[in-house]
């Protein structure tokens, strides 16, 4: 399983943690394929959506919300958390490990932790293989 | 009766879904369930049910739709769980000029022909940069036209684009003395270049070219994109040519009405060797718009040149200068420069550059052009987003480079049908039965500068802040 | 001031909330789960955000309308500061920002639908006399007065009337109590409920209101001493009988938000009912053309007027137009006609639906075609003997007085109305079933969402609190009665025709970018 | 309402194994307020088992459809077609809603994706608490509207017992007494005499107890 590949990573963001447009060559340059999914609110974020993105192919989903106490929504960010937390313990169940999702509070323009977030999730993914259900 | 000239339109619903404005958010946890009253069942355009329709059925999540701002799912929810926000992607949408209201009205156009109408009043700035900062006039009580509804497919928006002897003069038996040069003539006066990027694929040329010959306007193009597909359409091909490469198109020019060469100096002698490969070629010349433009103007105005076609940016303004004017400001230079030495009437002026709206047409030949050409406007009919990613060699999110030409075809027909409604409404508001009527009649618009001078300077004085 | 000061008696403000649940303020105000019911907040808050009825075991949710946002911070009952489980949070409600657009900004329509609810200016900083559309109204200020001016007088005791029949020809010399009658809105376009309860609201504060072109429907009639009937190109629903009973009638020549351009109403739109007022075929499409076809002169002009002069020998007329460059050789000849009431409609104006191209660009502002009407009519030596009424794209209590001062004398308010009614200005009003929020409809579901009684109230409601500022600026410059004001220029500034340091003296003109 | 909770999914996985085409039918009612059974828990569910089978190569095919209410006949109906479609239901109501499908559908093996937990309501957002325990006699009047039979841990009808400490219960500490919950409403209410009479042993025939329940509205049946 531990093979090199290049995997394919699927990033919800929300508009006030990160910004594509200015941070993309930091994802440019990883050795991955990210697609993006912008949203407004971080509330937006589905446990349905994570989901589906696991089985259009992704090997890991990242969701980028912004700083605790911060969201525009007052409570967006936290039940971003929350349902993360929630869709891990299913990943868990089913076998997939939860560890293929993860979640970070960044703030727009934190270059330096949207890069090393993205270098967590790829270090993860050398021990965890591509995903087993694409 | 005359023929009455209409431009066919038809349906042609978005392939790809369109960047909606507005995003519903939901705060669902908040809500227990089961609400008899639930504004999602309730929502007088049906959006809630198409979104779930929506979400169920793509692999990947879409959370925006084309909301029509009511507020009443957010103002009626019994728990309370919505909000919204303006879609993230339609603040991306275009930029500062080619804003996202202008995809929006042209993305309406294209799809149904229709111009596009609502309710209350105006919502926009009450004066803006560029044309925006001149209204049309009205005719209030005295009108030549019939009535606005009825007399309206009588106007007349056809120009010319071919030179015009500067006066007639007769022989004795009251024959004519000269030989009038050919006529050529458009019905519309709106002509088709092609914008600076996007995939122009040979499907989405040919669709750009299939609505020129079906609605008889022209297509500016670079002779290398002509490919055999396009032969049946030279007709309505204006292949841009260089002083330096056209006697390497001479079967293509052969075949053409009109050529255009690019401008340098000098450029007029090539005119004749033009028109050695075809007699009676009506040749334009392309001119970056620069403030020299008109001191261009008068010079070629005395050669055999039958229209100068100016090119502004992409936003309508001056190349190759620190303080861009405004099209509107450079084409009302050179209109009158040319009127100035009476030699206004034997031309043609052409301009192209930041033409997005119905609108800017009639201001721009009320400022003094004959006729503009339009590039970006064709790709966005064709749901082209302005995302730029074909620039920097990344796919296309609306596949225009697949695109089925007819598809493509009829968009544009329907963005220049609902164009030409709207230059009709606009003339006939004015009173008048022809485009060309239009050119240069400043006396029929209203100017910022002016009202502002006329009106606001007896009461508050003198301008301190210099227009905006 | 002397004893002969009339007072006027003025209709009663009636708090009438919103139709709809939850409603729309400038802060949000989130309650979370540690909340223990406590009720301090409902104790605390004298705006009454917060709602814990007697008996019930924990508040409601927050009436975010009412809160009164961050300035409450130094009050010491800030419910945020306040609550022992630290259960709420403040925000500045983001959704702000997806409503309104720059003639009629989010915090100008919220602080409307506050006004037409309690009739009385709004107590939430909201900026309601200003839009953003960086010209016109929202860069005129009224300079500062001198104190010295200043006149102690109740509202009551200030006349805000003006005089529609200023020719001295033996008519009816009609006098409304507010400088303010309501737009041409017809039948059909609006829902019936609408058009009745702007009719009760301006019988309640002696206005007017005017049946736009689509026939008088009979539950007008008890309130006809205050209903316009509207002449317009179709003549749609014109009888002898509605002219006869009518205070005033108005010729519309053209609407401001499409100058030039006939009026369409779609063959579905024309229902049994429709058909019925307008006279027509029940689903056949109905044009109204452009112009008259029977004026094509001043001289056929006068020969309408003398007609309606004839069928109702009591009734005034008044002439609507819209604003092209020659609007004030169209008002001279209006005069010369006969006119009592020359009404100019401006280009920015209020529709039901229009071409968008025509509500931008087609004829003039009316901030520009006010000075130069009145101008124009002074300088004939006649703008004594013509009332002048402004139109489209008047907002506000203060852009009615800057219309007044540029020289209206009084002005028609069709959009504020409907905002009082909590319309949204979404521009929808013509589209799929019309408008969504029971205003602009006669779809039979939708159209119940709005009562006769909540409309005249609202509206009522909105004009008193108008009238308040209108009283509190004509005090300031020692003026008893709102006629003093017409024409009072000078009495204005433009923020461009300033100097910087004299500009710094005046609220700047918001100037923010909107997503519209 | 019914509250439930959806079952470990390795058990639905487990119950499922056997078909290869299934319809995951949702309840619209009680289990969509407890967030166990509504479109979205539906829709959930279904990604989690489709991504669960494809990790081990098998195949399956997932229907999803959410009715009204699946305790009522004119709701069942539309999902007729649906359930005939495919192999099994995986129904996410109530045990109620199930056995509804399992009447209906004579040949459709129905399986449940939810354990039925109680009738309750929803205290606070997430937070669902037993109320009512369906005994067939209410006897909420006497006791001020709080049903000890549900809410004391030792079901209690004379009183509390002496295990209640600050208002707790002693069998489970975090919960309220429901002895005192009792008394001091009795006392606002000004009823506190209602506990001074003796209650007699409960008749539970009403209750589970006497098999299966049945009630006849004669009114209603023609």
């Amino acid at each position: 399983m531990k093979n090199k590949f290049t995997p394919k990573i699927t990033l919800f963001y929300c508009i006030n943690s990160f910004n594509e447009s200015d941070s993309f060559p930091i994802i440019k340059d990883k050795n991955c394929n990210i697609h993006t999914v912008k949203m407004a609110c971080s509330s937006m974020v589905k446990d349905v959506f994570l989901l589906r993105a696991f089985e259009s192919g992704a090997d890991a989903v990242i969701v980028f919300v912004c700083p605790e106490g911060q969201c525009r929504y007052v409570e967006g960010n936290i039940r971003a958390k929350k349902r993360v937390a929630w869709v891990k313990k299913l990943l868990d169940e089913i076998g997939l490990d939860g560890k293929r999702l993860s979640i970070f509070n960044l703030s727009r323009g934190d270059e330096k932790n949207i890069s090393k977030a993205i270098d967590t999730i790829l270090t993860d993914l050398t021990d965890l293989g591509p995903n087993p259900a694409s | 009766m005359p023929k009455k000239y209409h431009i066919e339109t038809s349906l042609a619903p978005p392939r790809f879904q369109p960047i909606g404005k507005y995003t519903t958010i939901e705060f669902r946890e908040d809500c227990a369930g089961s609400c008899r009253e639930c504004v999602k069942k309730k929502c007088v355009y049906n959006i809630f049910k198409d979104n779930y329709q929506h979400m169920s059925s793509m692999a990947e999540p879409e959370y925006v739709y084309a909301c029509m701002s009511c507020l009443r799912c957010i103002q009626e929810c019994t728990k309370g769980i919505f909000s919204r926000v303006i879609n993230p992607e339609y603040r991306t949408l275009g930029d500062q000029y080619w804003n996202a209201d202008i995809f929006h009205r042209t993305w309406y156009q294209a799809h149904t022909g229709s111009i596009p109408v609502s309710g209350a009043g105006y919502r926009g700035p009450f004066v803006g940069q560029g044309f925006d900062s001149m209204w049309t006039d009205m005719s209030e009580i005295v009108r030549p036209t019939r009535d606005g509804i009825h007399g309206r497919e009588y106007i007349n928006t056809s120009i010319e684009l071919s030179r015009r002897p500067e006066r007639l003069s007769f022989n004795e038996d009251m024959s004519l003395a000269i030989e009038p040069p050919p006529i050529l003539e458009l019905p519309l006066p709106i002509l088709f270049q092609l914008p600076s990027f996007g995939l122009l694929s040979t499907n989405t040329l040919l669709s750009i070219i299939k609505a020129a010959a079906k609605i008889g306007t022209l297509v500016l193009i670079d002779p290398a994109n002509i490919n055999d597909t396009f032969k049946p359409y030279l007709n309505n091909l204006v292949p841009m040519l260089t002083s330096d490469n056209y006697a390497s198109y001479s079967d293509i020019i052969a075949n053409c009405q009109m050529v255009e060469l690019a401008y340098k100096k000098g450029i007029e002698k090539e005119f004749e060797k033009l028109r050695n490969i075809k007699k009676d070629l009506f040749i334009s010349v392309g001119i970056p718009l620069t403030p020299q433009g008109s001191d261009i103007a008068l010079e070629l105005a005395q050669t055999e040149v039958d229209t100068l076609h100016y090119y502004a940016d992409k936003d309508g303004r001056e190349l190759n200068t620190e303080d861009p004017r405004f099209l509107k400001d450079v084409i009302r230079e050179i209109h009158l420069k040319l009127v100035d030495n009476a030699i206004r009437q034997k031309i043609n002026l052409l301009f192209s550059g930041g033409i997005a709206m119905a609108e800017h047409v009639n201001k721009a030949i009320i400022c003094g052009a004959d006729a503009v050409a339009i590039d970006n406007s064709l790709l966005i009919a064709m749901e082209c987003r302005m995302c730029l990613r074909c620039k920097d060699g990344l796919s296309c999110p609306v596949k225009l480079e697949d695109i089925d030409s007819e598809y493509g075809c009829a968009r544009i027909m329907n963005l220049m049908g609902a164009w030409r409604n709207q230059i009709l409404e606009l003339l006939g508001a004015m009173g008048l039965r022809e485009v060309r009527r239009l050119k240069g009649e400043v006396g029929r618009s209203m100017w910022f500068e002016d009202l502002e001078e006329e009106n606001f300077g007896p009461i508050f004085g003198k301008r301190k802040v210099p227009s905006f | 001031m002397g004893n002969d000061i009339k007072k006027v008696k003025l209709p009663e403000a009636v708090e009438t909330p919103s139709r709809f649940r939850n409603t729309i303020g400038k802060y949000t105000i989130k309650r979370n789960s540690n909340c223990i019911g406590c009720g301090l907040c409902a104790e605390l808050c004298p705006y009454g955000v917060h709602k814990k009825p007697i008996n019930y075991s924990r508040p409601f949710r927050p009436v975010e309308h009412k809160c009164i946002g961050f300035k409450c911070k130094e009050n010491d009952f800030y419910c945020i500061d306040r609550c022992p489980a630290k259960a709420l949070t403040l925000r500045l409600n983001p959704i702000m920002e997806t409503i309104g657009d720059y003639r009629w900004p989010a915090e100008m329509m919220l602080a409307h639908f506050a006004m037409a609810e309690t009739g009385d200016l709004p107590k939430v900083d909201l900026e309601y006399n200003l839009g953003n559309s960086g010209g016109g109204f929202d860069k005129i200020r009224f300079i500062k007065a001198d104190p010295d001016q200043y006149i102690e007088l109740d509202d009551e005791e200030i006349d805000t009337s003006v005089k529609l029949n200023k020719t001295g020809d033996n008519r009816p010399d009609i006098t409304i109590s507010i400088p303010c009658y309501g737009g041409g809105m017809s039948y059909g376009s609006t829902a019936l409920s609408v058009m009745i309860g702007r009719a009760r609201m301006a019988k309640r504060l002696n206005t007017l209101t005017c049946t736009g072109e689509g026939g008088y429907p009979p539950e007008l009639l008890p309130y006809k001493e205050h209903v316009i009937t509207q002449v317009a190109t179709g003549l749609f629903g014109v009888q002898e009988e509605t002219i006869q009973r009518c205070p005033i009638m108005e010729f519309k020549y053209a609407q401001g938000a499409k100058p030039g351009l006939g009026g369409h109403l779609l063959g579905e739109k024309v229902t049994k009912e429709v058909a019925a007022m307008r006279e027509t075929v029940i689903g056949s499409s109905l044009f109204s053309p452009f112009p008259f076809h029977s004026v094509y002169s001043v001289e056929d002009h006068k020969k309408h007027l003398d007609w309606m002069k004839e069928i109702n020998n009591r009734v005034l007329c008044s002439v609507k137009v819209s604003t092209p460059t020659d609007v004030d050789m169209v008002a001279i000849g209006a005069y010369y006609a006969g006119a009592h009431i020359f009404h100019i409609d401006g280009s920015y104006g209020g529709t039901g639906a229009a071409p968008d191209i025509a509500k931008k660009n087609i004829a003039m502002p009316i901030e520009y075609a006010i000075p130069k009407v009145h101008n124009f009519l002074v300088a004939e030596g006649v703008r004594d003997k013509i009332c002048l009424i402004a139109s489209g794209g008047i907002r506000n209590a203060m852009d009615v007085l800057k219309a007044i001062a540029l020289g209206a004398d009084g002005v028609v308010i069709g959009t504020a109305e409907l905002i009082a009614l909590e319309c949204i200005r979404c521009t929808n009003c013509e589209s799929g079933r019309g408008c969504a929020r029971g205003i602009a409809t006669t779809d039979p579901e939708l159209s119940i969402m709005t009562t006769e009684e909540y409309t005249e109230q609202r509206i009522v409601n909105m004009y008193l609190a108008w009238r308040k500022q209108w009283c509190s600026l004509l005090r300031e410059f020692g003026m008893q009665s709102i006629k003093e004001l017409v024409g009072r220029s000078d009495l204005l500034v433009h923020l461009d025709y300033l100097d910087e340091d004299e500009r710094a003296k005046y609220q700047p003109a918001p100037q923010q970018h909107m997503i519209i | 309402m019914i509250v439930g909770e959806q079952k470990p999914i390795a058990e639905i996985i487990k119950s499922i194994q056997p078909y290869r085409k299934i319809l995951i039918l949702g309840c619209g009612t009680c289990v969509k307020t407890c967030f166990a059974g509504g479109e979205d828990e539906v829709a959930v569910l279904a990604s989690a088992l489709r991504l669960s089978f494809k990790k081990d190569h098998q195949e399956i095919e997932i229907d999803e459809l959410t009715v009204e209410r699946q305790c009522e006949n004119e709701f069942i109906q539309e999902a007729a077609e649906s359930i005939g479609n495919n192999d099994a239901v995986l129904s996410l109501a109530c045990g109620a809603g199930v056995q509804a499908i399992a009447k209906r559908f004579a040949t459709s093996p129905v399986l449940p994706g939810i354990n039925t937990s109680f009738i309750g309501i929803q205290e606070n957002p997430g937070l669902f608490t037993e109320e009512c325990s369906g005994c067939g006699n209410c006897e909420l009047a006497t006791f001020g509207g709080i049903c000890p039979i549900t809410r004391c841990s030792k079901k209690l009808l004379n009183g509390p017992c002496g295990g209640s400490r600050n208002g707790k219960c002693e069998v489970a500490p975090d919960t309220d007494c429901a002895w005192q919950l009792i008394i001091d409403r009795l006392k606002i209410l000004g009823q506190l005499d209602n506990i001074r009479s003796y209650i007699p042993p409960k008749d539970w025939r009403p209750s589970t107890s006497g098999g299966p329940r049945k009630l006849v509205r004669e009114d209603h049946i023609i």
